[in-house]
């Protein structure tokens, strides 16, 4: 009897089954305080839609489903198979095909290719608001996916260019949505000089404020290592939330504000007010995303960037070519800071409102999500995964209430985290640089520097 | 100038209760290669690491002098310092970055005591190119200076042990150092690649006028690379010399070969 | 090939979410082919989320209103609903209201249903000069000093619900020590404010704290030790009655905490707290016996009878009216904005007619299911000061009326 | 009894060994000789099971424990002490011995006092903390904790490394007596001849291979050894 | 200066109240930082899902209570039985979730010998999973627990009654973390445990099944955690998010009484216990959870070791 279950085959089928009633509940109907099982007796009993043909109980369409998936993969197996059999063959037709392929794929690495590939993603972005009528779909994009992508970007550089797990980074945002209530004279606390200035001029306020707070804040922090550092980070977040929550003569605790002015624009006779219209806010921020894209992209390539690299793959060997890793730390925490900022001015003018609630450490864990989704420290990567984890997410949040609860996104993040980390810990595009740095750390041959680390430098006798 | 580079005195270091460094008192000359031997465990590379700032011994001095004759404490400053005066260093189990190409590890070294730059950085200013031509030149020629030119854009992990160590000296050399500290850089290498090594370090010190301070376990390396020795034991200085009096010492055979083996050394004199 | 299986499962999961997904398609794109034109009337609560429960009852009454409205046939226009989840939160309620606005067939929006989702919606209504007529959000900041206020409520202000639970503490109960507890959310704190200033001028000794609630209703991280070292502290300064301004969620904790650390006195807090759910949020469920609850109950603070309760029913799957609080007064938002709709003329854009609805229901005077119906031009229930307060109590795990004011 | 061939370890893209064999006989010293890097104590990493070959078998007494897990091979008889001693420097000393009778199941008390016996040192440091203890006392805890579990191959890994000469030899000399007593070693050892003196055979290795081999007499006088260490031409 | 004069004033009176509650607070975050501490001893790494293993706890025995219990009224017998079956539920429930997540969450990194920083996201996505899956299952409101005894005072002390409440969570406190304290420093389990947590390749030298000890390890700590669970939710109920906040504090605590230092947590979990509850008639009530954070940066950045220091697997 041990041996069937010690049979891999039955080992991997019965792994399969679980994680199918995994999901099979995971996607099922929701229990509730007075019926807590009703979410399980619901998730296999309740009918479903199979793709509009018929509607059987929920555990048929799965069982349906797993059976078309495996038909169609080894379908597609035993197509692969007579492809590359044919290639083998010499067949003409086949191998030109192939050849053109690889072609292509190598041509995608080539610069002209890259740029023009950028260029058609830009066009796209900008007839965006063209291509969808309902305007609540531009502030959803802007609110929920563009404001992630520049949060997301300024976390990877953190996380991804410089190695330091940051789990308190929304505090930057807080600041940044804070600043703009601040300057345009909205919270308890009276406005710089007693003016109540124009919302623009929170933008550069807040990015210095945020970067100032990076700075701060990294000194003494950044000394720590890993996990440590997660958790101070953490910590810091959490203070941050908990200070604008309960200062109400300060931030307006947990009621917030809901004064901002919309963005408005007054040169002279040039006159122009974000109003009710999402789309202006659309594109100010679509130009700030592409600024900060290319900022930290050419900040990738720079000497700060190979810095980074060297501090995140060895700090100790970097100190020795004369790297103040310290210095070069803290910079990558007011980098992320000053995009984090930014992002806090755009939500802050957008909502017209700020509040507490918004800046928890959830808020965080859902940047990071992006940032690992698509691969730590490829800006490619980061932008691809936010675009389709965020904009995913915002078609599922704003779909009618029924058919998706905005609650069950973290469970979905949460299992991809998992799963990311146990199939492609590198994300799903990672820079080539970073899919090394994880192959080389599992195969023993370079060390780990997140290895956590107490206090100083543990003592490594010669031996 | 017949100046000393590296002044150490009377330098003791500990762990807890653990004396790593006991009194320990040396000097280098100016362009010397100077070697430190030693069993395993005698204190050799933490006599590195305080030379060049990662550990801070409680008792003594060290003190480095450039070529302008200006000199500093070792002791308390920070490692990033320390190389900025003119140290570089090797480590033991080579640590190289190794997951990037061998040109951008010495290119790290060349740019790393420029500022910080991030705004150029961001703008790509006509400052900043120029700059990474400059790096790009100086990589460029020590690749060529320790001939890896043709595994320019090789994956450092994917290097072999020799072209490893040749990696780390041009990093070192590339940070414009005064001396080099090699640790071990003998180690996992094969006999034409040890032979290759000893002419390339003479070579840094010939051509490029660096001094060279050296731990090594090879001694076949050792004794036909230094101009003087240091034998440390249980993190003392035993003896001092050149390669033939270290050889024929007596304290030193027992160092190595035990003390009940005089019976070898002397069988083979 | 070993992951072979788990690929499969990872392609099942994004397909059934697909699926999933499938329907919102075919809803997003729905629309009617009736000759008369058809208006929208939206309803912005909380639909999902641990406060769910109160924003359902009010869309069962939202529907069952325009079930009514076109059931007549007399109407120039068809009606139909658009829902918008705030999940009662204010940090998602500027999202639902910018929905709401770029909806080109809504007329007028019913809710929000919570103050504080209120109170960061309105910058938006009103740059769209939409009304809302909420049928819960009791916050009296959201009234004081407005003038033709776009915003109107079915319901008494916290100024009236604070006075008279003051009053019920202080001069029916004869507390003379009350410690007074907002959880600092723009209705908890105004309740708590409004009920520590009356106990005063009653000739109660006073004291405030301010509790942040705990986000353990919404989404998102609980800090529910907190209550522990407060009633502890309560326990041992032993105020004669606690009361508590906020909502059940936070309230259940507070209960839990106050009957662990040992206190004996008397605990009260208004509609926020008034909710089954309070009871089943309760450890133990009996430390909530004997606390009191206040509701502001309209006119009559009736419920639905005869016919129009049996379509509730059907509506709600058998949940009666008595029990769904808060779906009568939803209802009668709802008919308000009908009855403005009749007012104004209707054959002009939609941006014209959201615009004229405003004055048009400043001017609607009707007897509802929860009483007479009219708003001051603040946008209060006309006639305040003789709204009428419901006080509950909890008895044996159940909430039952205890009189009113 | 011991019995390696072509094992082949590596450490990611690195080879470490490139396919070493050599074999330990029952009742025997072998000593395996080489410079830093040399592969010495990878090779015995390998034969604990702390690092599987990629190819290659090993073979004890007979039986294919290449795939073993390093948690078996106490049990099986084979006892490793690591390089640089590895004591729990928190747990006392006999706590460390207990240890080394982790994976038995049978009453050790006696063992326990033999090691008393061999090392009185260390029934005076019963209740110390190992990491308390000086290098030699350490080594012998080692040793004696190997020993807990009744090996009947013990490999022993620089057990010299960082020692004072008197302690030393008093290592060499128990080692000795543990041989004679029944126990099968392998030793890793940078003191050559001290090593050689020891044992009976001996492997020299050099970059990841076995340069050669010969009794341990003659290896004493071999030249190559000499040149290993003091650096002298081999002429 | 009035501010804390007046505050001063107060305190006399509330002290030994506020003493009673944090001490009671105090063990049930020494249970949750025992977790943390053993977890951290043998992995060199914070177990970011242990709150998970912590709620998971508490719905264990909210199930079963509601079962036991549901309207009655237990007499003393009875309670005696209910609490004991609640705690070991509770316990049993945490350890099983713990070994799940180790199975799941950890067990293939660890294989793979991935870098730190993929355990740790692994962890933090376990533990948003997992909650948001309660969550999802069993509603986002509170649940009330039906407590298996009635709460009277017991005693009073100097002005402050203790409840039947304190009386149980220090009996079972204590139970439970000398009893952990025993099974680590004399039982086999134990020696294997510390041995891992000294040296995993040594141990595995001496036999010991790494694999195993470390799965071990995660229940020995999710045991406590999920009983703490339990205590913890008697007076707030079972909640999905409740575990973020205590554990969170029992992991300041553990960092306090210095990681990897069993005794280390339970001084640290009381100390945080203790000044938290002292710190509501100090400071503003609202702040108390700031205080437990201040108290985990201020650790971190000035004594990263801890007051007791790392002194990992060490029994005593």
């Amino acid at each position: 009897m041990k041996t069937f279950f010690q049979n891999p085959r039955v080992q991997r089928s019965g792994r399969t089954a679980l994680i199918l009633l995994l999901i099979i509940v995971m996607t099922g109907p929701e229990g509730s305080g007075t019926q807590p099982t009703a979410g399980f007796t619901g998730s296999f009993g309740n009918h479903m839609s199979f793709f509009g043909l018929f509607y059987p109980q929920r555990w048929v369409v799965f069982l349906l489903l797993t059976l078309i998936v495996v038909g169609l993969t080894s379908l597609v197996k035993m197509a692969h198979r007579w492809w590359i059999e044919r290639q083998r063959a010499g067949n003409n037709a086949v191998a030109r095909v192939a050849k053109t392929l690889a072609a292509t794929k190598q041509r995608a690495r080539h610069r002209s290719t890259r740029l023009s590939l950028y260029a058609v993603a830009l066009a796209f972005a900008l007839y965006f608001p063209h291509l969808v009528t309902d305007q609540s779909w531009q502030t959803l994009v802007v609110q929920d996916v563009l404001v992630y992508l520049l949060l997301a970007l300024g976390l990877n550089v953190v996380t991804g260019f410089a190695g330091l797990l940051d789990l308190g980074y929304v505090a930057f945002y807080a600041i940044g949505a804070y600043t703009t209530a601040w300057v345009t004279g909205s919270l308890p606390t009276p406005p710089p000089f007693g003016v109540h200035w124009n919302t623009f001029v929170a933008i550069p306020v807040a990015i210095v404020f945020a970067m100032l707070c990076g700075v701060l804040l990294g000194i003494p922090t950044l000394r720590l290592r890993g996990d440590y550092l997660a958790i101070v980070t953490l910590g810091f977040g959490e203070i941050v939330y908990l200070f604008i929550n309960n200062s109400y003569g300060i931030t307006g605790g947990s009621t917030g504000t809901n004064q901002i002015p919309f963005l408005s624009f007054h040169l002279g006779p040039i006159k122009y007010l974000w109003g009710l219209i999402p789309e202006p806010y659309y594109y100010l921020t679509l130009a700030f995303v592409v600024i900060f894209l290319l900022a930290f992209s050419s900040l990738e390539h720079s000497r700060v960037g190979r810095s980074w690299v060297a501090i995140r793959e060895d700090e100790v060997a970097a100190e020795s070519l004369g790297i103040h890793p310290l210095k070069y730390k803290v910079m990558a925490f007011a980098i992320g800071a000053a995009s984090a900022g930014f992002a806090g001015v755009v939500t802050a003018s957008q909502t017209l409102f700020v509040t507490p609630p918004t800046f928890t450490i959830s808020f965080s864990i859902n940047i990071l999500v992006l940032v690992i989704f698509g691969g730590m420290g490829s800006i490619f990567g980061v932008v691809l995964g936010g675009l389709v984890v965020q904009g995913f997410v915002a078609y599922l949040t704003h779909s009618p209430p029924s058919i998706y609860n905005a609650a069950d996104l973290y469970m979905y993040l949460g299992a991809l985290l998992v799963v990311m980390m146990i199939y492609r810990p590198a994300g799903l595009f990672p820079s080539r640089r970073r899919r090394r740095e994880v192959s080389q750390v599992e195969a023993g041959t370079a060390p780990d520097t997140l290895q956590v680390e107490i206090g100083a430098h543990r003592v490594q006798e010669d031996v | 100038m017949s100046s000393l580079i590296f002044d150490v005195q009377d330098v003791t270091l500990r762990f807890g209760g653990v004396v790593s460094l006991n009194n320990v008192t040396l000097h280098q000359g100016r362009g010397e290669i100077l070697a430190i031997i030693g069993p395993n465990g005698a204190g050799k590379t933490s006599l590195f690491n305080s030379l060049t700032g990662v550990y801070a011994p409680q008792e003594g001095s060290i003190r480095f002098t450039n070529s302008q004759g200006k000199s500093m404490s070792v002791i308390g400053k920070k490692p990033f310092r320390v190389s900025a005066a003119g140290v570089a260093r090797t480590f033991q189990a080579s640590r190289m970055f190794s997951a990037m190409t061998t040109f951008e590890n010495i290119k790290i070294g060349a740019e790393s005591h420029r500022g910080l730059g991030v705004v150029g950085a961001m703008l790509k200013g006509p400052a900043t190119r120029r700059d990474e031509h400059r790096s790009d030149k100086r990589t460029r020629e020590l690749l060529e200076f320790v001939g890896l030119t043709a595994q320019a854009n090789t994956i450092a992990a994917s290097l072999s042990y020799g072209a490893r160590r040749r990696l780390e000296i041009a990093r070192g050399l590339a940070t414009q150092p005064e001396v080099l500290l090699l640790d071990e850089p003998a180690a996992g290498t094969n006999p034409a690649e040890k032979i290759e090594l000893a002419e390339l370090i003479r070579r840094v010190r010939d051509e490029m006028g660096v001094s060279i301070l050296l731990i090594e376990h090879d001694m076949k390396l050792v004794m036909s690379l230094a101009e003087r020795l240091y034998v440390l034991n249980f993190g003392s200085v035993i003896a001092e010399g050149t390669p033939d009096e270290i050889r024929s010492n007596p304290v030193v055979i027992e160092a190595y070969l035990g003390s009940a083996d005089t019976g070898v050394a002397e069988e083979t004199k | 090939m070993k992951f072979r299986l788990n690929k499969t499962v990872a392609a099942v999961s994004s397909s059934a979410l697909l699926l999933m997904a499938v329907p919102a398609i075919g809803f997003a794109t729905a629309s009617s082919a009736a000759s008369k034109p058809t208006f929208t009337i939206g309803y912005e609560g909380p639909l999902s989320g641990g406060n769910a429960q109160l924003g359902i009852n009010m869309k069962w009454g939202v529907e069952l209103a325009i079930q009514d409205a076109n059931a007549t046939g007399k109407l120039p226009f068809k009606l139909q609903a658009a829902w918008f989840d705030d999940q009662g939160s204010s940090t998602l309620s500027p999202a639902a209201a910018q929905a709401a606005v770029a909806n080109k067939s809504l007329v007028a929006v019913v809710g929000p249903a919570f103050s504080g989702a209120t109170r960061s919606a309105e910058p938006f209504y009103v740059a769209a000069n939409i009304a809302t007529v909420s049928p819960s959000a009791t916050a009296a900041a959201l009234t004081t000093g407005k003038v033709k206020n776009n915003f109107m409520r079915v319901v008494y202000g916290d100024d009236v619900q604070g006075a008279a639970d003051a009053r019920f503490l202080v001069v029916n109960r004869h507390n003379k020590k009350i410690e007074v507890i907002g959880d600092g959310s723009f209705y908890g704190a105004g309740l708590a404010a409004v009920v520590a200033a009356d106990a005063k001028t009653y000739g109660a000794k006073v004291t405030t704290e301010s509790y942040p609630e705990s986000s353990s209703c919404p989404p998102g991280t609980a800090p529910t030790s907190q209550y522990t070292a407060l009633a502890t502290q309560i326990k041992t300064s032993n105020p004669g009655a606690v009361f508590y301004g906020g909502y059940y969620c936070d309230f259940g904790l507070l209960l839990g905490a106050l009957h662990s650390a040992g206190y004996k006195g008397a605990i009260m807090s208004g509609d926020g707290s008034e909710s089954t759910s309070l009871i089943s949020g309760t450890s133990p469920k009996t430390a909530a016996n004997g606390v009191f609850l206040s509701a502001a109950g309209g006119g009559s603070g009736g419920n639905f009878t005869g016919a129009l309760e049996s379509q509730f029913l059907k509506i709600s799957g058998g949940v009666t009216s008595a029990t769904a609080l808060y779906a009568p007064q939803a209802y009668d938002a709802t008919n308000a904005i009908v009855r403005a709709l009749l007012k104004v003329s209707t054959k002009v854009p939609v941006s014209k007619i959201r615009a004229s609805l405003i004055p048009a229901l400043h001017t609607v005077r009707f007897s509802g299911v929860t009483g007479t119906i009219a708003f001051q031009s603040d946008g209060n229930l006309a006639g305040t000061g003789a709204g009428q307060i419901d006080y509950y109590q909890v008895k044996n795990g159940k909430i039952v009326q205890f009189g009113h004011n | 009894m011991l019995d390696v061939s072509s094992a082949v370890v590596r450490y990611g893209a690195i080879e470490a060994l490139h396919g070493i064999s050599f074999e330990v006989r029952q009742g025997e010293v072998v000593t395996l000789l080489g410079a830093n890097g040399a592969g010495k104590s990878t090779t015995l990493r390998m034969l604990s099971g702390l690092h599987a070959p990629t190819s290659g078998t090993i073979t004890f007494e007979g039986q294919d424990v290449t795939k073993v897990k390093a948690h078996m091979f106490s049990s099986m008889g084979i006892s490793h002490v690591p390089e640089g001693r590895r004591i729990f420097p928190q747990m006392t000393v006999q706590e460390n011995l207990e240890m080394g009778a982790f994976g038995r199941k049978d009453n050790y008390d006696d063992d326990m006092e033999k090691m008393f016996v061999l090392f009185p040192i260390l029934k005076e440091r019963r209740k110390q903390l190992g990491g308390n203890l000086s290098g030699g006392e350490q080594q012998m805890l080692a040793i004696s904790r190997a020993m807990m579990s009744h090996p009947r191959l013990l490999l022993l890994d620089e057990p010299s490394m960082g020692l004072a000469p008197m302690i030393i030899d008093q290592i060499f000399h128990i080692i000795g007596e543990i041989r004679d007593a029944g126990t099968t070693v392998l030793v890793v050892e940078q003191n050559a001849a001290q090593a050689l003196r020891l044992a009976d055979r001996g492997y020299v290795m050099e970059n990841g291979a076995i340069a050669f081999s010969d009794d341990a007499a003659k290896l004493l006088h071999d030249p190559r050894v000499r040149a290993v260490y003091l650096g002298e031409s081999v002429d | 200066m009035s501010y804390f004069s007046s505050h001063f004033a107060t305190l006399g009176h509330e002290f030994w109240g506020l003493l009673v509650g944090g001490i009671a607070n105090g063990f049930i975050y020494a249970m949750v930082a025992i977790g943390y501490t053993m977890v951290y001893g043998v992995l060199r790494l914070i177990n970011f899902a242990h709150s998970e293993v912590f709620m998971t706890g508490a719905f264990a025995s909210f199930f079963l209570l509601k079962f036991l219990v549901g309207n009655s009224t237990p007499n003393a017998f009875e309670s005696v039985v209910y609490l004991i079956a609640a705690v070991v539920i509770g316990g049993v429930v945490g350890a099983l979730v713990a070994l799940l997540l180790e199975r799941v969450a950890y067990r293939p990194l660890r294989r793979r010998n991935a870098p730190k920083l993929a355990y740790l996201i692994s962890a933090i996505g376990a533990s948003y999973f997992l909650y948001n899956f309660v969550g999802k299952e069993f509603g986002r409101i509170n649940l009330s627990i039906d407590a298996p005894y009635t709460n009277n005072t017991v005693f009073t002390i100097f002005g402050a009654t203790v409840q039947t409440y304190y009386i149980v969570i220090f009996f079972v406190g204590v139970t439970m973390l000398v009893a952990l304290d025993r099974l680590v420093a004399t039982s086999k389990l134990g020696r294997g445990i510390r041995a891992v947590a000294q040296d995993a390749e040594t141990a595995s030298l001496m036999g010991v099944n790494i694999d195993r000890t470390i799965a071990l390890t995660f229940m020995l700590g999710g045991f406590l955690g999920g009983v703490a669970g339990f205590l913890y939710s008697i007076p707030v109920g079972a909640v999905y998010g409740m575990g973020f906040t205590p554990a969170l504090k029992a992991f300041s605590a553990a960092v306090l009484g210095g990681i990897g230092n069993l005794r280390g947590a339970v001084l640290g979990g009381l100390i945080l216990g203790v000044v938290e509850s002292l710190s509501v008639a100090f400071v503003s009530g609202a702040y108390i959870d700031v205080v437990a954070f201040g108290v985990l940066v201020l650790v971190l950045l000035v004594r990263p070791t801890g007051i007791l220091g790392e002194r990992l697997g060490r029994s005593a």
